[in-house]
Protein backbone atom coordinates (compact mmCIF):
# COMPACT_ATOMS: atom_id res chain seq x y z
CA UNK A 1 0.00 0.00 0.00
CA UNK A 2 1.29 3.19 -1.32
CA UNK A 3 0.29 6.90 -0.28
CA UNK A 4 2.36 9.88 -1.92
CA UNK A 5 1.43 13.46 -1.66
CA UNK A 6 3.51 15.42 -4.15
CA UNK A 7 3.96 18.77 -5.50
CA UNK A 8 5.90 17.53 -8.22
CA UNK A 9 4.04 16.08 -11.58
CA UNK A 10 4.11 12.52 -12.47
CA UNK A 11 3.64 9.88 -15.29
CA UNK A 12 0.27 8.08 -14.56
CA UNK A 13 1.39 5.45 -17.42
CA UNK A 14 4.23 4.72 -15.66
CA UNK A 15 3.27 4.68 -12.26
CA UNK A 16 0.48 2.22 -13.59
CA UNK A 17 3.59 -0.20 -14.94
CA UNK A 18 5.19 0.33 -11.80
CA UNK A 19 2.35 -0.65 -9.31
CA UNK A 20 0.99 -3.73 -11.88
CA UNK A 21 4.99 -5.06 -11.60
CA UNK A 22 4.77 -4.62 -8.02
CA UNK A 23 1.67 -6.46 -6.99
CA UNK A 24 1.26 -10.75 -6.57
CA UNK A 25 -1.33 -12.92 -7.97
CA UNK A 26 -3.42 -10.19 -9.25
CA UNK A 27 -5.64 -10.98 -12.45
CA UNK A 28 -7.18 -7.20 -12.23
CA UNK A 29 -5.86 -3.88 -11.69
CA UNK A 30 -7.82 -0.51 -11.96
CA UNK A 31 -6.54 2.67 -12.07
CA UNK A 32 -8.12 6.36 -11.55
CA UNK A 33 -6.77 9.30 -13.01
CA UNK A 34 -7.78 13.29 -12.35
CA UNK A 35 -7.16 15.73 -14.87
CA UNK A 36 -7.29 19.16 -13.89
CA UNK A 37 -9.82 20.48 -16.81
CA UNK A 38 -10.52 23.94 -18.20
CA UNK A 39 -13.04 26.36 -16.87
CA UNK A 40 -14.59 27.28 -20.27
CA UNK A 41 -11.22 27.70 -22.01
CA UNK A 42 -10.53 30.31 -19.12
CA UNK A 43 -8.66 28.66 -16.43
CA UNK A 44 -5.30 30.35 -16.06
CA UNK A 45 -3.90 27.55 -12.56
CA UNK A 46 -5.80 25.36 -10.23
CA UNK A 47 -4.07 25.83 -6.50
CA UNK A 48 -4.41 22.90 -4.64
CA UNK A 49 -4.27 23.89 -0.67
CA UNK A 50 -3.67 20.91 1.83
CA UNK A 51 -3.70 20.27 5.40
CA UNK A 52 0.56 19.00 5.64
CA UNK A 53 0.22 17.61 8.81
CA UNK A 54 -3.19 15.43 8.19
CA UNK A 55 -3.11 14.99 4.40
CA UNK A 56 -1.35 11.59 4.61
CA UNK A 57 -2.39 10.06 7.55
CA UNK A 58 -6.16 10.83 6.36
CA UNK A 59 -5.20 8.77 3.30
CA UNK A 60 -3.59 6.06 5.38
CA UNK A 61 -6.63 5.76 6.70
CA UNK A 62 -9.07 5.93 3.92
CA UNK A 63 -6.59 2.96 2.00
CA UNK A 64 -6.48 1.26 5.30
CA UNK A 65 -10.27 1.28 5.35
CA UNK A 66 -10.43 -0.30 1.80
CA UNK A 67 -7.90 -2.66 2.28
CA UNK A 68 -10.24 -4.11 5.51
CA UNK A 69 -13.00 -4.34 3.21
CA UNK A 70 -11.78 -5.76 -0.48
CA UNK A 71 -9.48 -8.82 -1.29
CA UNK A 72 -6.80 -6.33 -3.00
CA UNK A 73 -3.06 -7.33 -3.95
CA UNK A 74 -1.83 -3.68 -3.36
CA UNK A 75 -3.55 -0.07 -3.32
CA UNK A 76 -1.30 3.36 -4.84
CA UNK A 77 -2.36 6.61 -3.81
CA UNK A 78 -0.83 9.76 -5.46
CA UNK A 79 -2.09 13.56 -4.88
CA UNK A 80 -0.47 16.55 -5.71
CA UNK A 81 -0.79 20.27 -4.63
CA UNK A 82 0.48 22.98 -5.13
CA UNK A 83 0.28 24.75 -8.55
CA UNK A 84 -1.25 23.12 -11.49
CA UNK A 85 -2.62 24.07 -15.35
CA UNK A 86 -5.26 22.70 -17.69
CA UNK A 87 -4.34 19.23 -18.68
CA UNK A 88 -2.38 18.66 -15.55
CA UNK A 89 -2.61 15.36 -13.75
CA UNK A 90 -3.88 16.18 -10.00
CA UNK A 91 -4.04 12.71 -8.58
CA UNK A 92 -4.36 9.04 -9.08
CA UNK A 93 -5.86 5.83 -7.65
CA UNK A 94 -4.77 2.06 -8.41
CA UNK A 95 -6.49 -1.05 -7.08
CA UNK A 96 -5.15 -4.75 -7.96
CA UNK A 97 -7.29 -7.70 -7.01
CA UNK A 98 -8.15 -11.47 -8.11
CA UNK A 99 -11.10 -10.30 -9.65
CA UNK A 100 -12.43 -7.00 -11.43
CA UNK A 101 -15.26 -6.56 -8.68
CA UNK A 102 -12.86 -6.00 -5.67
CA UNK A 103 -10.60 -3.42 -7.90
CA UNK A 104 -13.11 -1.58 -9.36
CA UNK A 105 -15.34 -1.08 -5.64
CA UNK A 106 -11.94 -0.81 -4.18
CA UNK A 107 -10.63 2.08 -6.46
CA UNK A 108 -14.44 3.70 -6.96
CA UNK A 109 -14.50 3.73 -2.33
CA UNK A 110 -10.88 5.39 -2.66
CA UNK A 111 -11.81 8.15 -4.91
CA UNK A 112 -15.39 8.82 -3.13
CA UNK A 113 -13.60 9.20 0.24
CA UNK A 114 -10.61 10.98 -0.81
CA UNK A 115 -13.06 13.48 -2.28
CA UNK A 116 -14.35 14.41 0.87
CA UNK A 117 -12.08 13.50 3.47
CA UNK A 118 -8.51 13.95 2.62
CA UNK A 119 -8.12 17.65 3.28
CA UNK A 120 -7.50 18.97 0.07
CA UNK A 121 -9.10 22.45 -1.30
CA UNK A 122 -8.97 23.35 -4.71
CA UNK A 123 -8.87 27.50 -5.78
CA UNK A 124 -9.81 28.00 -9.68
CA UNK A 125 -7.53 31.40 -11.28
CA UNK A 126 -9.57 32.44 -14.34
CA UNK A 127 -9.55 36.19 -15.97
CA UNK A 128 -12.55 36.65 -14.04
CA UNK A 129 -10.55 36.05 -10.41
CA UNK A 130 -10.13 33.41 -7.88
CA UNK A 131 -12.66 31.25 -6.57
CA UNK A 132 -12.74 27.89 -4.00
CA UNK A 133 -13.64 25.29 -5.95
CA UNK A 134 -17.41 24.46 -3.89
CA UNK A 135 -17.57 21.07 -2.50
CA UNK A 136 -20.85 19.12 -4.52
CA UNK A 137 -23.90 17.48 -2.37
CA UNK A 138 -23.67 14.60 -4.65
CA UNK A 139 -20.02 13.86 -3.31
CA UNK A 140 -20.75 14.00 0.39
CA UNK A 141 -23.83 11.86 -0.62
CA UNK A 142 -21.54 9.24 -2.91
CA UNK A 143 -20.37 8.08 0.79
CA UNK A 144 -23.86 6.81 1.82
CA UNK A 145 -23.51 3.75 -0.52
CA UNK A 146 -20.65 2.50 1.45
CA UNK B 1 -2.95 25.40 21.62
CA UNK B 2 -2.09 25.77 18.03
CA UNK B 3 -5.14 26.25 15.46
CA UNK B 4 -4.74 26.25 11.92
CA UNK B 5 -6.96 27.52 9.13
CA UNK B 6 -7.24 26.43 5.63
CA UNK B 7 -8.95 27.84 1.90
CA UNK B 8 -11.48 30.67 2.66
CA UNK B 9 -10.99 30.30 6.19
CA UNK B 10 -7.46 31.13 6.29
CA UNK B 11 -8.52 34.12 3.63
CA UNK B 12 -10.74 35.60 5.69
CA UNK B 13 -8.68 35.33 8.51
CA UNK B 14 -5.73 36.88 7.34
CA UNK B 15 -3.49 34.34 8.77
CA UNK B 16 -2.70 30.51 8.54
CA UNK B 17 -3.16 30.14 12.13
CA UNK B 18 -2.67 31.26 15.93
CA UNK B 19 -1.20 29.99 19.10
CA UNK B 20 -3.81 30.76 21.98
CA UNK B 21 -4.19 30.10 25.41
CA UNK B 22 -7.55 28.75 25.90
CA UNK B 23 -9.83 26.69 28.34
CA UNK B 24 -12.81 25.86 26.09
CA UNK B 25 -14.07 22.90 26.69
CA UNK B 26 -15.66 22.24 23.44
CA UNK B 27 -15.04 23.16 19.91
CA UNK B 28 -17.90 25.43 19.84
CA UNK B 29 -16.68 26.97 22.97
CA UNK B 30 -13.11 27.72 21.27
CA UNK B 31 -15.25 29.19 18.06
CA UNK B 32 -17.18 31.81 20.00
CA UNK B 33 -13.68 32.84 21.85
CA UNK B 34 -12.47 32.87 18.34
CA UNK B 35 -15.28 35.38 17.55
CA UNK B 36 -14.53 37.91 20.11
CA UNK B 37 -10.67 38.05 18.19
CA UNK B 38 -12.54 40.55 15.52
CA UNK B 39 -14.78 40.90 12.83
CA UNK B 40 -12.21 38.77 10.23
CA UNK B 41 -13.20 35.66 12.74
CA UNK B 42 -16.92 36.95 13.00
CA UNK B 43 -16.69 36.13 8.92
CA UNK B 44 -14.99 33.24 8.66
CA UNK B 45 -16.84 31.39 11.34
CA UNK B 46 -20.79 33.30 10.45
CA UNK B 47 -22.16 30.02 9.30
CA UNK B 48 -20.20 26.65 10.97
CA UNK B 49 -22.65 24.56 8.87
CA UNK B 50 -20.18 25.68 6.08
CA UNK B 51 -17.12 24.71 8.03
CA UNK B 52 -15.67 21.25 9.43
CA UNK B 53 -13.13 20.81 11.75
CA UNK B 54 -10.32 18.56 13.04
CA UNK B 55 -8.46 17.96 16.63
CA UNK B 56 -5.60 16.54 15.93
CA UNK B 57 -5.63 15.84 12.76
CA UNK B 58 -8.69 13.77 12.83
CA UNK B 59 -11.68 15.11 11.70
CA UNK B 60 -13.93 15.39 14.36
CA UNK B 61 -17.73 17.31 16.02
CA UNK B 62 -18.37 20.82 16.96
CA UNK B 63 -19.91 19.81 20.04
CA UNK B 64 -15.90 17.10 20.97
CA UNK B 65 -14.25 18.10 23.72
CA UNK B 66 -10.96 19.30 23.71
CA UNK B 67 -9.13 17.76 26.51
CA UNK B 68 -5.66 17.70 25.89
CA UNK B 69 -5.82 18.53 22.32
CA UNK B 70 -2.86 20.37 21.01
CA UNK B 71 -4.17 21.55 17.45
CA UNK B 72 -7.59 22.42 15.77
CA UNK B 73 -8.28 23.39 12.52
CA UNK B 74 -11.00 24.96 10.81
CA UNK B 75 -11.71 24.68 7.11
CA UNK B 76 -14.21 24.11 4.59
CA UNK B 77 -15.63 20.83 3.13
CA UNK B 78 -13.02 19.10 0.97
CA UNK B 79 -12.57 19.36 -2.71
CA UNK B 80 -10.11 16.84 -3.17
CA UNK B 81 -9.78 13.85 -6.22
CA UNK B 82 -10.21 14.84 -9.57
CA UNK C 1 -13.93 5.02 -29.73
CA UNK C 2 -10.87 2.73 -30.25
CA UNK C 3 -10.82 -0.82 -30.48
CA UNK C 4 -8.03 -3.32 -31.03
CA UNK C 5 -7.76 -7.26 -31.27
CA UNK C 6 -4.40 -8.48 -31.50
CA UNK C 7 -1.83 -11.20 -30.87
CA UNK C 8 1.03 -9.14 -29.90
CA UNK C 9 1.69 -7.81 -26.32
CA UNK C 10 0.84 -3.85 -25.55
CA UNK C 11 2.28 -1.66 -23.08
CA UNK C 12 -1.21 -0.49 -20.35
CA UNK C 13 1.28 2.57 -18.86
CA UNK C 14 1.63 3.87 -22.14
CA UNK C 15 -1.98 2.71 -23.58
CA UNK C 16 -2.72 4.99 -20.73
CA UNK C 17 -0.73 8.14 -21.46
CA UNK C 18 -1.71 7.70 -25.03
CA UNK C 19 -5.40 8.01 -24.33
CA UNK C 20 -5.18 10.35 -21.97
CA UNK C 21 -3.40 12.99 -24.23
CA UNK C 22 -6.22 11.91 -27.05
CA UNK C 23 -9.47 12.81 -25.17
CA UNK C 24 -10.69 16.39 -24.39
CA UNK C 25 -11.71 17.86 -21.71
CA UNK C 26 -11.82 14.95 -19.59
CA UNK C 27 -11.34 15.09 -15.88
CA UNK C 28 -11.68 11.52 -15.22
CA UNK C 29 -9.89 8.36 -16.76
CA UNK C 30 -10.22 5.47 -15.38
CA UNK C 31 -8.34 1.89 -16.34
CA UNK C 32 -8.87 -1.79 -16.09
CA UNK C 33 -5.61 -4.27 -17.56
CA UNK C 34 -6.43 -8.34 -17.37
CA UNK C 35 -3.16 -10.19 -15.80
CA UNK C 36 -3.11 -13.73 -16.52
CA UNK C 37 -3.10 -15.23 -13.04
CA UNK C 38 -0.70 -18.32 -12.61
CA UNK C 39 -2.71 -21.66 -11.73
CA UNK C 40 -1.45 -22.79 -8.62
CA UNK C 41 2.15 -22.40 -10.05
CA UNK C 42 1.50 -24.64 -12.33
CA UNK C 43 0.53 -22.51 -15.59
CA UNK C 44 2.90 -23.54 -18.67
CA UNK C 45 0.16 -21.15 -20.47
CA UNK C 46 -2.67 -19.68 -21.36
CA UNK C 47 -4.55 -19.80 -24.71
CA UNK C 48 -7.08 -17.54 -26.04
CA UNK C 49 -9.35 -18.39 -29.35
CA UNK C 50 -11.43 -16.14 -30.67
CA UNK C 51 -14.01 -15.85 -33.60
CA UNK C 52 -11.88 -13.19 -36.04
CA UNK C 53 -15.10 -12.14 -38.06
CA UNK C 54 -16.97 -11.42 -35.34
CA UNK C 55 -15.03 -10.31 -32.61
CA UNK C 56 -13.99 -6.29 -33.52
CA UNK C 57 -17.91 -6.23 -34.87
CA UNK C 58 -19.06 -7.53 -31.05
CA UNK C 59 -16.74 -5.03 -29.35
CA UNK C 60 -17.78 -2.32 -31.22
CA UNK C 61 -21.06 -2.97 -30.51
CA UNK C 62 -20.50 -3.15 -26.41
CA UNK C 63 -18.41 0.18 -26.96
CA UNK C 64 -21.21 1.63 -28.94
CA UNK C 65 -23.76 0.94 -26.34
CA UNK C 66 -21.64 2.10 -23.59
CA UNK C 67 -21.17 5.54 -25.44
CA UNK C 68 -25.15 5.58 -26.19
CA UNK C 69 -25.33 5.28 -22.63
CA UNK C 70 -22.75 7.43 -20.35
CA UNK C 71 -21.21 10.89 -21.55
CA UNK C 72 -17.75 9.91 -22.34
CA UNK C 73 -14.85 11.45 -23.77
CA UNK C 74 -13.15 8.50 -25.13
CA UNK C 75 -13.28 4.97 -24.82
CA UNK C 76 -10.57 1.88 -25.63
CA UNK C 77 -10.48 -1.90 -25.39
CA UNK C 78 -7.80 -4.06 -26.19
CA UNK C 79 -7.64 -7.50 -26.04
CA UNK C 80 -5.05 -10.38 -27.05
CA UNK C 81 -5.22 -13.67 -28.69
CA UNK C 82 -3.16 -16.53 -28.91
CA UNK C 83 -0.46 -17.45 -26.62
CA UNK C 84 0.08 -15.75 -23.48
CA UNK C 85 2.40 -16.44 -20.41
CA UNK C 86 1.48 -15.58 -16.41
CA UNK C 87 1.59 -11.94 -15.51
CA UNK C 88 0.97 -10.89 -19.48
CA UNK C 89 -1.33 -8.27 -20.12
CA UNK C 90 -4.49 -10.30 -21.27
CA UNK C 91 -6.84 -6.84 -22.20
CA UNK C 92 -7.39 -3.11 -21.27
CA UNK C 93 -10.25 -0.70 -21.26
CA UNK C 94 -10.03 2.54 -20.66
CA UNK C 95 -12.91 5.49 -20.25
CA UNK C 96 -12.31 9.05 -20.08
CA UNK C 97 -15.29 11.47 -18.81
CA UNK C 98 -15.80 14.65 -17.00
CA UNK C 99 -16.24 13.15 -13.82
CA UNK C 100 -15.45 9.62 -12.39
CA UNK C 101 -19.21 8.32 -11.91
CA UNK C 102 -19.68 7.77 -15.73
CA UNK C 103 -15.86 6.96 -16.49
CA UNK C 104 -16.26 4.04 -13.47
CA UNK C 105 -19.71 2.80 -14.73
CA UNK C 106 -18.84 2.68 -18.56
CA UNK C 107 -15.49 0.44 -17.68
CA UNK C 108 -17.42 -1.89 -15.49
CA UNK C 109 -20.23 -1.91 -18.35
CA UNK C 110 -17.43 -2.71 -20.46
CA UNK C 111 -16.03 -5.38 -18.72
CA UNK C 112 -18.92 -7.04 -18.11
CA UNK C 113 -20.12 -7.27 -21.56
CA UNK C 114 -16.37 -8.27 -22.47
CA UNK C 115 -16.03 -10.91 -20.52
CA UNK C 116 -19.44 -12.55 -21.31
CA UNK C 117 -20.75 -11.22 -24.81
CA UNK C 118 -17.15 -11.01 -26.73
CA UNK C 119 -15.76 -14.05 -28.75
CA UNK C 120 -13.06 -15.64 -26.93
CA UNK C 121 -12.48 -19.00 -25.32
CA UNK C 122 -9.49 -19.53 -22.35
CA UNK C 123 -7.81 -22.71 -21.91
CA UNK C 124 -4.89 -23.31 -19.19
CA UNK C 125 -2.44 -25.37 -20.59
CA UNK C 126 -0.45 -27.02 -16.99
CA UNK C 127 1.61 -29.93 -16.25
CA UNK C 128 -1.71 -32.06 -15.49
CA UNK C 129 -2.84 -31.11 -19.21
CA UNK C 130 -5.62 -28.69 -20.90
CA UNK C 131 -8.58 -26.97 -19.56
CA UNK C 132 -10.72 -25.00 -21.21
CA UNK C 133 -11.79 -21.66 -18.85
CA UNK C 134 -15.22 -22.20 -17.89
CA UNK C 135 -17.98 -19.39 -17.77
CA UNK C 136 -18.81 -18.73 -14.55
CA UNK C 137 -22.57 -17.65 -13.44
CA UNK C 138 -21.79 -14.51 -11.98
CA UNK C 139 -20.19 -13.24 -14.88
CA UNK C 140 -23.49 -14.34 -16.90
CA UNK C 141 -25.25 -12.48 -13.67
CA UNK C 142 -23.02 -9.34 -14.04
CA UNK C 143 -24.90 -8.76 -17.03
CA UNK C 144 -28.45 -7.90 -15.10
CA UNK C 145 -27.41 -4.76 -13.08
CA UNK C 146 -27.00 -2.78 -16.55
CA UNK D 1 -23.17 -22.08 -45.76
CA UNK D 2 -20.31 -21.97 -43.48
CA UNK D 3 -20.77 -23.70 -40.14
CA UNK D 4 -17.92 -22.83 -37.93
CA UNK D 5 -17.14 -24.03 -34.56
CA UNK D 6 -14.83 -22.69 -31.81
CA UNK D 7 -13.40 -23.99 -28.53
CA UNK D 8 -13.71 -27.50 -26.93
CA UNK D 9 -17.02 -27.54 -29.37
CA UNK D 10 -14.17 -27.42 -32.51
CA UNK D 11 -11.96 -30.03 -30.73
CA UNK D 12 -15.00 -32.47 -29.98
CA UNK D 13 -15.71 -32.26 -33.91
CA UNK D 14 -12.28 -32.25 -35.31
CA UNK D 15 -12.92 -29.68 -37.35
CA UNK D 16 -12.95 -25.81 -37.11
CA UNK D 17 -15.48 -25.78 -39.76
CA UNK D 18 -17.84 -27.27 -42.30
CA UNK D 19 -19.07 -26.30 -45.15
CA UNK D 20 -22.68 -27.51 -46.21
CA UNK D 21 -25.89 -27.47 -48.35
CA UNK D 22 -29.01 -27.78 -45.93
CA UNK D 23 -32.61 -26.94 -46.09
CA UNK D 24 -32.96 -26.13 -42.36
CA UNK D 25 -35.24 -23.50 -41.73
CA UNK D 26 -33.86 -22.78 -37.92
CA UNK D 27 -30.37 -23.34 -35.92
CA UNK D 28 -32.22 -26.60 -33.89
CA UNK D 29 -33.49 -27.66 -37.45
CA UNK D 30 -29.62 -27.32 -38.53
CA UNK D 31 -28.46 -28.94 -35.57
CA UNK D 32 -29.89 -31.99 -36.01
CA UNK D 33 -28.42 -32.43 -39.51
CA UNK D 34 -25.38 -31.74 -37.79
CA UNK D 35 -26.06 -34.74 -35.10
CA UNK D 36 -27.05 -37.05 -38.43
CA UNK D 37 -22.83 -36.26 -39.77
CA UNK D 38 -21.03 -38.99 -36.87
CA UNK D 39 -20.65 -39.23 -32.97
CA UNK D 40 -18.30 -36.41 -33.10
CA UNK D 41 -21.17 -34.25 -33.79
CA UNK D 42 -23.26 -36.01 -31.40
CA UNK D 43 -20.65 -35.34 -28.98
CA UNK D 44 -20.49 -31.45 -29.35
CA UNK D 45 -24.11 -31.12 -29.68
CA UNK D 46 -24.91 -33.24 -27.22
CA UNK D 47 -26.24 -30.73 -24.47
CA UNK D 48 -27.31 -27.40 -26.30
CA UNK D 49 -28.13 -25.67 -22.87
CA UNK D 50 -24.31 -25.23 -23.02
CA UNK D 51 -24.04 -23.61 -26.41
CA UNK D 52 -24.09 -20.41 -27.76
CA UNK D 53 -24.55 -19.85 -31.77
CA UNK D 54 -24.15 -16.84 -33.70
CA UNK D 55 -25.71 -16.18 -37.07
CA UNK D 56 -23.80 -14.06 -39.71
CA UNK D 57 -21.44 -13.19 -36.41
CA UNK D 58 -24.57 -12.26 -34.29
CA UNK D 59 -25.48 -13.87 -31.30
CA UNK D 60 -28.77 -15.70 -31.75
CA UNK D 61 -31.32 -18.10 -30.59
CA UNK D 62 -32.05 -21.99 -31.61
CA UNK D 63 -35.46 -21.34 -32.75
CA UNK D 64 -34.19 -18.35 -34.45
CA UNK D 65 -35.07 -18.97 -38.59
CA UNK D 66 -31.57 -19.65 -40.93
CA UNK D 67 -33.37 -17.73 -43.84
CA UNK D 68 -30.09 -16.54 -46.17
CA UNK D 69 -27.86 -16.68 -43.50
CA UNK D 70 -24.28 -17.09 -44.67
CA UNK D 71 -22.36 -18.48 -41.45
CA UNK D 72 -23.42 -20.16 -38.61
CA UNK D 73 -21.44 -20.71 -35.30
CA UNK D 74 -21.26 -23.07 -32.72
CA UNK D 75 -19.76 -22.18 -29.48
CA UNK D 76 -19.01 -22.55 -25.82
CA UNK D 77 -20.14 -19.99 -23.35
CA UNK D 78 -17.38 -16.71 -24.18
CA UNK D 79 -14.72 -16.53 -21.76
CA UNK D 80 -13.26 -13.33 -22.54
CA UNK D 81 -11.49 -10.03 -20.17
CA UNK D 82 -9.78 -10.50 -17.80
Amino acid sequence: MTVRVQQEAFDPGAELNAFTASVQGAGAVVSFTGVVRDVEGKLAEMLIEHYAGMTEKAIAKIVGDATARWNLSGALVIHRFGQLGAGDQIMMVATASRHRVDAFQAAEFLMDYLKSRAPFWKKERTAEGDAWVEARDEDEDALSRW
Amino acid sequence: MDVLYFAWVRERIGVPRDSIETNAVTVNDLIEELRARGEEYQAAFEDIRALRVAIDQELSEFDAPLSGAREVAFFPPMTGGE
